[in-house]
């Protein structure tokens, strides 16, 4: 408690001394005001979801189904990146001094996790891309040493911050290569628009070392991979609109491009399966299972948002489950009978209706698993604010998770497994 | 600048302390906003506060352990609160979510202990410094007065000075017994 | 169009030559990217409407039906000011410099009506009291000079802009006295907690010239004036929560209180009609009606919505006039058609539905009239981006006017009537 | 600061330009959001986009006199367009709305001219500085490329550099013909 915390209490009791009986020993005891909930160690099945309406992602605890706390992002900064060490998260935001108007001023927050307040920040070039890509517009050295926020002017370039020393080291130019991922202590991956890769590799001091260029690996024009890669240990698996996966092992020291392979059987084409959605990859580690959010849809579908969950063995390349995704909302059925009775004309009476009538499921858009040895599966829908929780393994539905929020974007599950996420 | 606030809060709580009133609620205007966030804005797929009436939630005869669900709009510490429960937002009945700050300028009320039949100053303090938590609206506002009525007025976002004028939550501190005096 | 843009273009066009070919006598002429509107001389029946959650004000045009623009406000900053002479509006603002947090910055910004953007803003101390009041948070010296700025901390006290000079003066320190409306060129008027009013007068170069507080009126404990005051000439009326209206005659030098009258007649009394709203009050100054939003509730209803408007003629006393309110925002039953047809579910259910049951009025939380020589009878509810409008003689309903907001609050119709609305 | 946006423009019209790609959208999430806003959030007291196909509108001969309806999203310039049209939000269909100022990067699509039937290079020039108009959502995307494929993006918020990122609404401006080689 601040000491200013404390004056204005101490003033408190000694006004209110005249109002307050002397306390007997069955009274409750005053209490201190001033006092904020500092949160335990993290635990693996907690997780960030972000909502791009109200600029903030919450904190959720997916088993209690409870609300930790939340940050609030500033305008459109929808991943926030966690240290492997697990004490720290960065976000890269980006203010105006008169809300929407005036200076523009890009800085990259530094949150302690357990206070989930900003403990310093660093100001860097006001170029970050601005969209709501879940991954991709920055990426944390495999050492947590330095962070990448790719920009875009249109020109693109990366900005690149010393975390350790907490300050802006170098603008590295990128011409015709686009987001960043981490492969490395001292490496970053972008993806060109020719369907190549990019790699630049920093020195100790964070500066540009050398930046490589692949052979093109993909057609951006007829199958181009999504921006929304996932790692599996030292390999990054880029996805294609038409379910194409391409390797790429980075543990040596040039890129290695693996054999490609599809999630989607000739049948399942036929019956014109496609991947897709916002956030619609995940690995977990520890079993190598990859986890693809799945739609029936045309060309062009590639963001729409998914019904089933596929899930595929990384090693056989074999798809060993379904799931089917249940609706991420009627959760609040539980507190219907409370549900809007408070509300003004005319919510009051949609919510029975919509219990009623509303079954069909709204599509789901983003999708995570924890790191854990019993990981969870969450799926959320852009439209509301309540995610699914399943068993990862099993498939069986746990339970629903309020997140307080009117949308649901990127989720993220960072502690566990040893390490954050990609 | 601060020392003005320091100034401010002191005339605040010596204000506050002189009108003790019971039942009054404030900032019905941000739970309002609240209800069009988590209700009507992102219905149907949000939560919302229980604002109807229940059995009475008892006190709690030791702190620690409460008995009585914080999280419940009726718990007996909230009978003069307006705004989002801070135990729905990360904190507890009496201590801010993570990251957020405790405003020192409150609306103070009077509400009985079902336990011990007591009646008990409690402050209402708002947490600042992050956007509407928008979880368990609690509104039991009775006696409202306009703004100029400050110490009595739920118009007023009660996040000010130091902390900021950002609302995110409110906690219920019990400040002491009042007397009968 | 800007020289950035006059070039930008020529490097368009200079680029795309190439694949544009050369213009025959048929062809669209190109056109010149760049140009912004700008708009007419401001319309009696044109009208701001502020949305608390979109944190904006909307500029409509009551005839047509359509949105002229916008305004981007900050954080609860619900009215604006309105010079007299009708060529500036004025915005207070708070800004903080990392959106929620960091330094908070308090501006009055100075906005050319025709073009809705700032020219100007003058940085006041950031102590502007934040809440969500339509009117007594500012107000404009009967001569456009000066700005007086309500200021809380809770300590309270204005801050004096010379609007001339475009610079802040001074502030004045106010204990025990809240709000501030505009009585004459140099003076300024609160309302105190004892229930009385301080008159603040100014000098030339806007600094305070002398403070005197009036006896106490009203009640505050019993029967509280509101704080959304309105004004008749030089005349402002305070309506308290019983209906009861308190005149007091500004143009002397000492403030002058006439006989109250009330609103509620015995009858309507046993009735439980009462005033109330978020901006319950308007007058038509050319015909001296005053319009007030009424319903049936119990005590501390002040803030409960209004079913009716109840039109009365201030000379007489007499009411003239009951209008039952229409709901605001059925007025999209015309585009029902392809209503909803693109979203998402569930609001693709919910609005047949809606159309179908949800007949019940949600009560209307603000009210405006036009000051011209056919005003209009503007109503609004805080749910919801529609506001209906009336022909403020008749009563007859006309029309509904989308906002393209989340939520109504104040309503503003400065010009007209030769003057800007108190 | 302002050259290096300046030669970013120059490139970037460069690359549109040797890109011109029919009925491709951009930003979809922008309107995403839109709908949430004018659709959902409000729901059900807020107007929406006419989205749905309508009897094709007509072009203009003369653009003093335009035939067709700006305000509908099927009137012929808005083929690849992706956003809320400015002539619902105070401006026209070539003209931003009144403080906003327009992006000059863009995306450029080619919609053909039901009245002469031309194909007419269109740039889709987008509104910034205030905040989503949140009228008239008009989603007419085919041909959506990922983020690195920047000139076939419709994740990229397009009001970059000098005129800030805060997006309100969109325009479509007749640059030229596009020639048949």
């Amino acid at each position: 408690m601040s000491r200013t915390h404390a004056g204005a209490v101490a003033a408190a009791l000694a006004i209110l001394a005249g109002s307050i009986a002397a306390p007997s020993l069955a009274d409750l005891p005053s209490e201190a005001p001033g006092r904020s909930v500092t949160l335990p160690e993290p635990h693996p099945h907690w997780m960030f979801v972000g909502d791009l309406l109200l600029r903030r992602n919450a904190l959720l605890d997916l088993d209690r189904g409870t609300f930790l706390g939340m940050v609030s992002t500033g305008f459109l900064s929808p991943a926030a990146l966690f240290a492997r060490a697990g004490g720290e998260f960065y976000l890269p935001e980006t203010h105006y001094s008169r809300g929407s108007r005036g200076t523009r001023t890009d800085v990259v927050t530094i949150y302690r996790t357990r206070e989930l307040a900003p403990v310093a920040e660093v100001e860097i070039p006001p170029k970050r891309a601005v969209n709501v890509l879940p991954v991709g517009n920055a990426a944390i050295s495999d050492d947590d040493r330095f962070l990448a926020v790719f920009n875009m002017t249109p020109a693109t370039s990366l900005s690149i911050v010393d975390l350790q020393q907490r300050r802006f080291v170098q603008e590295i130019a990128t011409p015709g290569c686009s987001l960043v991922y981490s492969a490395g202590p001292r490496r970053f991956l972008m993806i060109c628009s020719n369907g190549s890769l990019q790699s630049v590799r920093l020195d100790e001091s964070g500066r540009e070392a050398g930046v490589e260029r692949t052979r093109s690996f993909f057609d951006p024009e007829l199958d181009p991979v999504t921006e929304k890669a996932v790692r599996f240990g030292s390999r990054w698996l880029f996805v294609s609109f038409e379910g194409n996966v391409h390797p790429v092992e980075t543990s040596g020291d040039a890129l290695e491009f693996g054999e490609p392979w599809s999630l989607i059987s000739p049948d399942d084409r036929a019956d014109s399966w496609k991947v897709g959605g916002t956030q619609h990859l995940a690995i977990h580690q520890a079993t190598g299972r990859l986890y693809s959010l799945m739609h029936q849809g045309g060309n062009d579908s590639h963001k729409d948002p998914g019904s089933e969950v596929w899930i595929y063995d990384l090693d056989s390349r074999e798809r060993v489950q379904r799931i089917r995704l249940a609706h991420p909302g009627l959760s609040f059925m539980s507190e219907t009978v409370e549900f809007g009775q408070t509300w003004a004309w005319p919510f009051r009476g949609i919510w029975p209706f919509a219990l009623d009538h509303l079954v069909p499921n709204p599509g789901l858009n983003s999708l995570q698993v924890t790191q854990d040895d019993e990981p969870l599966l969450v799926t959320g829908s852009q439209i509301g604010g309540s995610v699914a929780v399943y068993d990862a393994l099993t498939g069986e539905l746990l339970r629903r998770v309020p997140t307080g929020g009117m949308t649901t974007h990127t989720l993220q599950a960072p502690w566990g497994g040893g390490e954050a996420q990609p | 600048m601060w020392r003005d606030d320091q100034n401010a809060v002191d005339r605040w709580v010596a204000r506050a302390a002189r009108d003790l009133a019971r039942r009054t609620s404030r900032r019905s205007f941000l739970t309002r906003l609240g209800v069009l966030l988590v209700g009507g804005a992102t219905l149907p797929l949000l939560p919302v506060a229980r604002a109807e009436p229940r059995a009475q939630a008892a006190g709690e005869p030791d702190p620690n352990t409460p008995l009585g669900d914080p999280k419940d709009c009726e718990y007996w510490r909230y009978c003069a609160i307006d705004g989002f429960l801070s135990s729905c937002c990360g904190g507890t009945h009496n201590a801010c979510p993570p990251g957020t700050e405790m405003s020192m300028t409150t609306w103070i009320g009077t509400c009985r202990n079902p336990t011990d039949g007591k009646d008990y100053v409690i402050s209402y303090n708002d947490c600042c410094g992050k956007d509407l938590c928008g979880r368990c609206t609690c509104m039991r506002h009775e006696g409202d007065r306009p703004v100029y009525y400050a110490t009595r007025s739920n118009d007023i976002n009660w996040c000010m000075g130091k902390v900021g004028v950002i609302y995110n939550s409110t906690v219920a501190v019990v400040i002491g017994v009042a007397s009968d005096t």
